[in-house]
């Protein structure tokens, strides 16, 4: 193996190739496209053969023959396990508790992990308008465990979310213990620095720093006062081959890896 | 009894000015001859629901059908931005009215069940449900924690795409079929449109591929190629550049009537929309067959 | 991951006295050879949940297993009544709970759901809804009239007979699929029995007709003709002389006992059960096919 | 067309080709097998040749090669027009409203057309055990039309039924009318004396008699003093059309129709 020096990458391989590694084999994934799309058929020709990739358009066990390109591209569906209807995929897979790991994103996440995908400024007079929920509201809420990519930037990380789209810990561990919501919530936040994690009281403190990386790397880049773990330890280096499979199996035209 | 009829036809004779439209199609099979349609004949002031208003409700609020959208998700899937949408609801010209997927999936299904309302999980957040008053709260009559439910959603009519039909309107789709089967049921009028009409034989081979029963459709109309861009499973591909384009041609309000002018008022229907798309296009998006393994009903 | 196992190890492994079964099938696919391993296993104090018990839970009750049986529809389809079971319950010998249809599969549906219960409209009458506390009403909170609400059912163990599935779990199924979706989803575990094993590759031709995915099933076994005397759409008809039979033997204690002994405990499995029905049956049940037409999904 | 004293028919022939005459072209009719079967493919066969059956099994647009003999027979699958869940049937098809008729059946029909086929006796404490609702109590409540056909017997036709499985007009049309269901209730009784309908107040009176048949065999065989309307009329005679077809095509066997 190279020396992490020789190996060049994007913020974006570091994401894709951590966030793959948080997946256990046999997991059923509820998958986005792009990066999640790419972290999850990753670790699916690494370590976790028997992941079963589940996409909100109503595929399960899709095998897709290209990178897709949209939520519903048609390559998902042929030669899929199943196909069901939206309403199916989330009450009898997402809200019975059939799956086990959600990936979020978000315009912003706060100090507990709770994701504004919905507006900038005033809901009734926005500053900017972004998607909104689709499927996040309830992943968040009934997905065993989530996981966010997110490059880390202040504006990202703010202490607050302007609009609550989706739950983290909302004001604190306790307050989302108390809803007894089937999913444990966000239970890391994979960055182009490192890794953060909730603490005891929901809190997001950083963890992992990725190899070259530091603690006021994070600080700096980050909206709350990040605190860290007593021990912060160091993400495994990329390997050839992941980064391989990502650049000539996965993505060889680099839509979602620069 | 067969209601094989024009689209223009079917448009003119079953939409109203006011009405509140749901064409139907998750990422899929969206009906966008049939949304040119509603542009051509000049509709106002309608409602546009749809879980993901996609290109073609971006492209009629640009001129100007809508008073309203209704929305789970309002973006350019695997683009970003719908800008004439969020353009108009940022400068407050446009009311709208928004959801979960699961939500919005919830109000379908309630108003094809001929139900007043349906419950869902609690999610924690309560930041959606406090800016829209129709999402609700209510006690579990069993003791647990208690539910969200929203209203039925039931449009005017829905507007359905689907792969093959007969001419009575009897259906077979497959591939993502989102929702629909809900629209379709929820709806007060039905729409189809369809790659091919077959005949009831066709049909009538694997009825437990039939989603939609003529019972519920109120005219069906023969248009082949009419979910460009978006796509039919089996038929053709998702032409992503256009997807990829529209992003470019909707930030200038010149380039969006410019688009509007050649593709839609300057054409008369889908055929010579396609003959304009050209054979390279077309080719581009056809897609080599793979086809399912037969089942047997047997012959009782 | 194969979950192939034979279909007395999955009843031993999976079901324990005392639990809520239900072996699902709405007049098809009935699950009779799942059925009788679980008398001769000896099952007792069972709760037997079906929307018609059918002769299978007669069966059943006849042998000693259950305390209980939950119904929408207790009689012999076609024929008349289920003897056992209402002998016992007209002896008060036995617990019972009774639903409409709707009220029934509308149980499943919440507890496929995950929601912890469903409404449905009202219908005038409110007999049954007096003498099963479990069915409330509550109001509307759109304001309309109030609706009638079910809890949750979620099944210990779901029994469900499918016409093929690879050697994971995902089924196909056709025909008349009944309740077999919401009771496989609703259920803790779900058993399966299937026609035919086939491979992956044949479920992956066509997923839009996979009903039943791995990832909610326990146990797979091949269990060719399980369903005698129901049936399996395409592979074998009704058998309505047993139908008619069992209406006389279930008339005489002894006579069910004599049956029991003959066809349930002195046989192995299935295919003695098979072997002994001998040639002639098995032929008047064969039947002609009848191909479903292929669809295109597209090689993308 | 022979007159009618030279016709041999069954009572059940007398009551299926009468309820087939109350079906219209192009009704979308909740079948139940047996007689109303046989009555809604006479019909088809007859004057309404775009009759919708739909079974509560989940198939639509059945068109059976052979006499089903279950509500689940497989000949009402193979080549109908479609086939979907049972809780789909419910929802979408019968409570969404897109049924307009549905046979009903019963051990017992009262003064309002209310229906018993749950119990005689005491429910906890039952005399005789029936099998219950099935699909009756949301065909009775929401098909836009209900017929029963049922033999002219005094303890079918007590004042009061035991139990109310399914409405007719509860105590009184008010009473229904009140609740607003969809369906329009119990418009006719066939039975093998003549036809029963409900009058304003939602009392089942007599309003035409089969030829031969007289006022007095319809009270001597009702368990409430039975009314008649002003003037009862008499129900148009037995064709050989409508009993070839039943004999022949339908029911070779006469399973059903002795």
């Amino acid at each position: 193996m190279k020396p992490l020096s020789e190996l060049n990458y994007s913020p974006a391989e570091l994401m894709i190739i951590n966030a793959s590694r948080l997946l256990r084999d046999g997991d059923v994934v509820f998958v986005g496209v792009g990066q999640p799309n790419l972290a999850c058929n990753l670790a699916k020709r690494t370590h976790a053969p028997n992941l079963v990739m589940i996409y909100e358009a109503g595929v399960i066990g899709a095998e897709p023959g290209r990178l897709p390109l949209s939520i519903g591209d048609p390559t998902l569906v042929s030669g899929a396990l199943s196909v069901v209807s939206m309403y199916d995929i989330f009450t009898n897979y997402l809200q019975r508790g059939n799956v086990d790991v959600g990936f979020m994103g978000g315009a912003q996440i706060d100090k507990y992990g709770n994701i504004n995908a919905t507006v900038i400024g005033d809901y009734a007079h926005p500053k900017v308008r972004l998607p909104g929920s689709g499927g996040s509201q309830e992943i968040a809420a009934w997905a065993s465990r989530c996981y966010i990519m997110a490059p880390h930037q202040k504006r990202r990380f703010p202490q607050k979310v302007d609009f609550m789209t989706s739950a983290g810990f909302l004001n604190g561990r306790k307050e989302r213990t108390d809803i007894e919501m089937r999913g444990e919530g966000i239970l890391a936040v994979v960055t182009d620095i490192g890794i953060l994690e909730p603490d005891k009281s929901g809190e997001m403190i950083l963890t992992q720093l990725h190899p070259g990386k530091t603690y006021q790397d994070a600080k700096d880049n980050t909206g709350w006062k990040l605190k860290s773990s007593e021990k912060v330890s160091s993400t495994n280096q990329l390997t050839d081959k992941e980064l391989d499979i990502l650049r000539r199996e996965l993505d060889p035209t680099g839509t979602y890896l620069n | 009894m067969t209601k094989l009829t024009s689209l223009s036809d079917a448009i003119s004779t079953h939409i109203e000015d006011g009405d509140l439209i749901y064409a139907a199609g998750f990422t899929h099979l969206i009906p966008f001859a049939a949304g040119h349609e509603i542009i051509r004949q000049n509709f106002r002031n309608l409602v546009l629901a749809r879980a993901t208003p996609d290109l073609i409700y971006d492209q009629m609020v640009a001129a100007g059908c809508a008073r309203k959208v209704i929305w789970s998700y309002m973006g350019n899937p695997g683009v970003g931005s719908l800008r004439i949408i969020r353009g108009a609801v940022e400068r407050g010209d446009l009311e709208w009215e928004e959801y979960s997927h699961y939500g919005m999936i919830t109000r379908l299904q309630a108003g094809a069940s001929g139900l007043p309302f349906l419950p869902m999980n609690q999610v924690g957040v309560q930041d959606l449900e406090q800016v829209n008053p129709l999402i609700k709260r209510i006690p579990d009559p069993y003791g647990g924690k208690d539910v969200i439910v929203v209203p039925a959603l039931n449009p005017d009519v829905a507007i359905v795409h689907v792969q093959r039909a007969d001419e009575n309107g009897n259906a077979h789709l497959w591939g993502i079929i989102g929702e629909q089967k809900e629209a379709a049921f929820a709806a007060k009028k039905v729409i189809l449109t369809a790659e091919e009409i077959v005949d009831e034989s066709v049909i009538r081979s694997d009825p437990n591929r039939t989603i939609i029963p003529d019972i519920i459709v109120d005219a069906v109309c023969h248009v082949p190629f009419a979910c460009h861009p978006s796509y039919a499973q089996g038929y053709y591909d998702r032409d992503n550049e256009f997807y990829l384009e529209w992003d470019k041609v909707s930030a200038s309000a010149d380039a969006v009537n410019a688009w509007l002018e050649k593709w839609v008022f300057r054409i008369n229907d889908r055929s010579e929309y396609e003959r304009n798309l050209g054979e390279a296009t077309i080719n581009r998006l056809k897609v080599k067959p793979l086809m399912s393994k037969s089942i047997n009903y047997g012959d009782y």
